[in-house]
């Protein structure tokens, strides 16, 4: 396939943007200011913001609580994702919810429900949605490698292979679930060989290239836009920090994470546009710097924003109140 | 003006629904080429097609959880479980996705979920159950059960309409033992509002479901007897029209709650704590609840019948509020 | 695998007994003295037998409600289920339950709870079990083609596998779950294949063929005795009755069940045996004299039987009453 | 005698009965590697090994079910949920077979299952639910909540030696923050029987859970303006202890009932029908159910304290009731 150059140079920029962000709710949880918890995707970014890019604006994503990308890429604003983190009115939620349970129809991004792969069969709703009236749209929802063991993933993938929905499937395989390593959840060595369960074709990605998820997402929306039916895309990559950010993942081999960090999703674009002359370092250097203005400004407006209304507990349980 | 069934008052609310709104659909297992295991839904297949009345595989979490996705992107579908009891499996994606989606991140859910429920058909355990009481602590589903035909077709319409997801509780006993002449037009019943299913003065009979009509034939008895019963169809169950529950016991002063639901936890509990709560002056004797006993629905037939709260229940109930 | 003349004669025995018994059922529901439903094995007899029949005395079955010949082969007397049927006292469980939600750990059978492949996951711990206190048994879980596409279908295999658990998991694949045919319930040709997702072997037998049903599930059980894990077994049959014994399952094609009547398992298995001189047509019908004779006489028993008690209905809803 | 943490007492409990039975094992997400989300079973893996503390896929259908197996096959297993909120995905396992084994056909499903839950914790509405509303209508199953240091041990012991399927609410707010010295000697508390936290005359306040300290304190203010407040812990909550509770009401003849689970169709409304049914001519007043309201838990600060039942809200309810 490809790849036009704006295209990626967007791509690093939203790797970028998306470490850099999170790392600031890092720091910030570890001030006390982002209070219960943090989670970061830190070491395989590329997964989000490689799927999430292969969307179109039309389209539809349904992640889990290491997409990030997702949200940045749609056009969710590090304005309102750290006031999400911060629990302000001006957070994605108005403080309703926390950090990574994010969700804003109005950018095509449904929030995430924690019970993981609980996403599967909505998304395959809303690619049933799609096909009902007709629409040349597509979903695409993502669990993690733990999530693969749920029943609703079984469900999820069922019916959308009866029903050749047009939905992409995608899980960020990065090894663990929280401290369980992949041979604790299943006997198959490739996550992918789950999609053989309902004729799904299973993709297997270097999950720590943007370039081959986004590749691999975009190629399995168009086969799904074409009434080709799902994809599932197992992207092999590597979670880099704890579970969440006060777990110090001891259960993680240093051997494997040293293996991992050569293999950094960042680092490997950035040689890829760098050795293609594709772009320059001048050029990466501004969109970091870009990056972090941005980071700094969307604390900056997080910390002033005001905290929602006691009252506002009370708001929003209906849609339509009685 | 021709009777019509609970159950083709059901059927009629979703054909028309259907007719009316290109975005309503329905989803379960067997809805389509059998029509339904209930035949709620026969005919559809061939009237609306295999994209608008889906055979699903056997899987209720999928399929709620797909219907839940279909609302998000703007569809209104229907869900039918084939039986109430089967819920049990999409406790999760109504209860974590649906009921939470629009106060957690804004996003309606219109859904419908039709919950054939409730015993005397002899089902045992797994065929008789009703289910609200799974829900009924669940804040942002919303309830409602009716028990006549007339509220079968308007309750079902308006739960169609609704933004937020509907639980729709349909007693299987009633499907084709109640009979009605409705209106031809186009109507609903709002969610939310209860209705006096009879008049009276000296005790509230407050009920829904089936065991309205084991209420109103308790009435009847009693009524010989010189005592004149009110009895209240709640018709939604969540949330609870509180002014309706208010209004008679204040007439009445005197509350006999009734359910076919088993008692520990039971719709009952909340009915009394409530009234308990907002109007204790108005009391004259305590409130006593007549529900099934804490236990599975047994099959075998005298089982069952000690189960089912029966109309000797509340005439010997009434008649202990009338002596207090 | 060698198999005794004696087991053959009573694995003919079971199939018989299971047919005439279901058979009665039917007939009494049609007179309406069983109440609320009857639902019957009819031409998927071998599967239940088979894999009944399989299974040592200290083993244990999960089966679901199309395994009349498991109660049979285990040892539940016609007696008991005819009683159980009729709602009688001294039914299987006493009034509390009906028709085939039978259920005696003294014989080893787990009660089946309606909900389809709840029974996998339960199943799958009665191995762990036999795992933790490193004993020899194994366990059969049984679940419909409809079954499989569940959530807990999916649970259960996965950490059966795993775990390396000492099951046998077996599918009645009888073409439908109540209307719904197979290409509406799964995109793959053999349901032996969801098997593919956990590494678990999936073997696909003529569930016709009783002795095929018995040889694959015996072979099974060796593998989980000797620890070497989780067996799924695809039994290819067919329902010959309606879902139930109210449904005419008009949706079924009439050719469809023309072509499976001649593959009905008790004809074939009664040609085998005399086609092999392993048995005498006499002898046949000496067992199905015997069968008729059982048969009859549980129907006496079980009208003679007193229904339960109104005060029963209270009791039992905890094994430690407070 | 070394004062421990109510997470301790937890520990202590599983750590102790392993050790005295070798049919109780634990399974659940995180236990063994990790030793627990909450550290609940660290050091187990290595003390009891894999085969008795088992990392299971992430799965609570699944593992629920296999505990169920597990039991039925003589085993006495533990389940534990990461957080309380995931049991949403094993409702069906729980409600649908270990809750109607015994009724069914007879069989004990001796688990328990483990439900770190309650808010005050900053989790939003998937990590501080109480879900004791899901199970409160399901026959079958018992429901216990301990509050102390000395009861998280005695209760999780009872639990753990009941044939029945147990549902442990642990609140996860209380981990940490209370301690106690407990006995050395092996006890357990007995499964059915609530506790006077704190005797007094005027006003009842019933509650559990964390939701006791909120009660104690409001109780202490309350002394300060001459009211004897009683505090009863429920301690469990399926089946509820009536004789505590009228014993309560016959003394004070006011009730207030508190907690932190949502309050439609909460434990509260039972708790107010059953005394209002059976204690009717004791109440001086109505009874007054504090409780969280009838929403997701919130996640941002402000919106969580308005959410969570505070000591104030007692204090002005009890103050209401002694104008009564
Ligand atoms: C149904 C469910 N059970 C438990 C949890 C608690 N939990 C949160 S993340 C996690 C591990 C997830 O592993 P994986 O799916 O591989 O995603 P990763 O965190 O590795 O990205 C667990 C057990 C959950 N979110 N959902
Ligand atoms: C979870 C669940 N949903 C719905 C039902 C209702 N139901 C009973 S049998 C049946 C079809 C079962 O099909 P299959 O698994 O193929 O078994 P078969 O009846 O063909 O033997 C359905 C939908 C059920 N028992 N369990
Ligand atoms: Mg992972
Ligand atoms: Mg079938």
């Amino acid at each position: 396939m490809d790849i036009k150059r704006e295209d990626l140079v967007q791509l690093y920029y939203y790797l970028r943007l998306t470490r850099r962000l999170e790392e600031r709710f890092t720091s910030l949880y570890h001030q006390g200011k982002i209070l219960g918890g943090a989670w970061t995707s830190n070491g395989t970014e590329a997964v989000s913001v490689g799927y999430g890019y292969a969307l179109k604006r039309e389209d539809i994503a349904a992640p889990y609580f290491r997409d990030m990308g997702v949200f940045l890429v749609r056009g969710i604003t590090p304005k309102r994702l750290m006031a999400q983190y911060l629990g302000r009115k001006t957070g994605v939620t108005g403080g309703k919810e926390g950090n990574v349970h994010v969700g804003d129809l109005n950018f095509g991004v449904i929030g995430f429900p924690s019970h993981l792969a609980d996403n599967y069969p909505v998304g395959a709703g809303v690619a049933l949605a799609f096909k009902i009236r007709g629409e040349k749209r597509v979903v695409a929802a993502c669990t993690g490698d733990g999530g693969t063991s749920r029943g609703d993933f079984h469900e999820g993938m069922n019916l959308a292979s009866v029903r050749k929905l047009p939905i992409v499937f995608i899980c960020n395989n990065n090894q663990y679930a929280y401290s369980t390593p992949l041979q604790l959840q299943m006997a198959i060595k490739n996550i992918a060989d789950r999609s053989l369960a309902y004729n799904i074709p299973g993709k297997i990605v270097d999950g720590n290239n943007v370039i081959a998820v986004y590749t691999a997402a975009k190629e399995a929306c168009e086969v799904a836009r074409d009434g080709g039916g799902p994809t599932f895309i197992e992207c092999k990559t590597m979670r880099m920090h704890g579970h969440s950010e006060h777990d110090s993942a001891k259960y993680v081999p240093r051997e494997l994470l040293e293996e991992w960090k050569k293999k950094d999703p960042i680092l490997h674009m950035e040689n890829y546009l760098l050795e293609g002359s594709i772009s320059t370092r001048e050029e990466l250097e501004d969109i970091d710097a870009r990056v972090k203005k941005e980071v700094d400004e969307a604390e900056a407006f997080a910390e002033e924003s005001p905290y929602p209304d006691p009252e506002d507990c009370l708001k929003g349980v209906y849609a339509t109140p009685l | 003006m021709k009777e019509i069934t609970y159950l083709e008052a059901i059927k009629q609310a979703m054909d028309e629904e259907m007719t009316r709104d290109p975005g309503v659909f329905i989803l379960g297992e067997d809805v389509g080429i059998f029509g339904g295991a209930f035949r709620a839904t026969e005919g559809f297949l061939e009237k609306y097609g295999t994209w608008r009345v889906i055979d699903t595989p056997l899987s209720e979490s999928g399929f709620t959880g797909a219907a839940i996705g279909a609302a998000l992107a703007g569809m209104r579908p229907i869900v039918e479980m084939q039986f109430a009891d089967f819920i049990t499996c999409s406790f999760d994606q109504l209860v974590t996705v649906a009921a939470k989606n629009h106060y957690r991140w804004g996003a309606a859910t219109p859904i419908v979920v039709r919950a054939p429920c409730g015993g005397n058909i002899h089902g045992g355990p797994f065929h008789s159950q009703c289910i609200e009481g799974y829900f009924f602590n669940v804040p942002g589903l919303k309830i409602v059960f009716p028990s006549t035909v007339y509220d079968a077709k308007g309750l079902l319409k308006a739960a169609i309409r609704d933004n937020d997801p509907v639980i729709y509780c349909e007693h299987k006993y009633l499907y084709r033992r109640i009979k009605d002449s409705i209106p031809e037009e186009d109507y609903v019943v709002p969610i939310g509002k209860a209705r006096v299913a009879l008049e009276g003065n000296d005790v509230s009979v407050i009920t829904y479901g089936a065991m309205v009509y084991t209420a109103l034939e308790a009435a009847q008895r009693l009524k010989e007897q010189g005592c004149s019963v009110e009895v209240i169809d709640l018709r939604t169950l969540l949330p609870l029209d509180n002014k309706s529950l208010f209004d008679t016991v204040k007439k009445t002063n005197k509350v006999v709650v009734l359910h076919e639901q088993t008692k520990t936890g039971g719709v009952g509990a909340e009915v009394s704590a409530l009234i308990n709560e907002y109007c204790f002056d108005y009391l004259d004797g305590p409130i006593i609840r007549i529900a099934a006993p804490d236990t599975p629905v047994p099959y075998s037939p005298p089982l069952e019948e000690a189960f089912i709260p029966q109309v000797k229940d509340v005439v010997f109930a009434v008649e202990k509020l009338m002596r207090y």
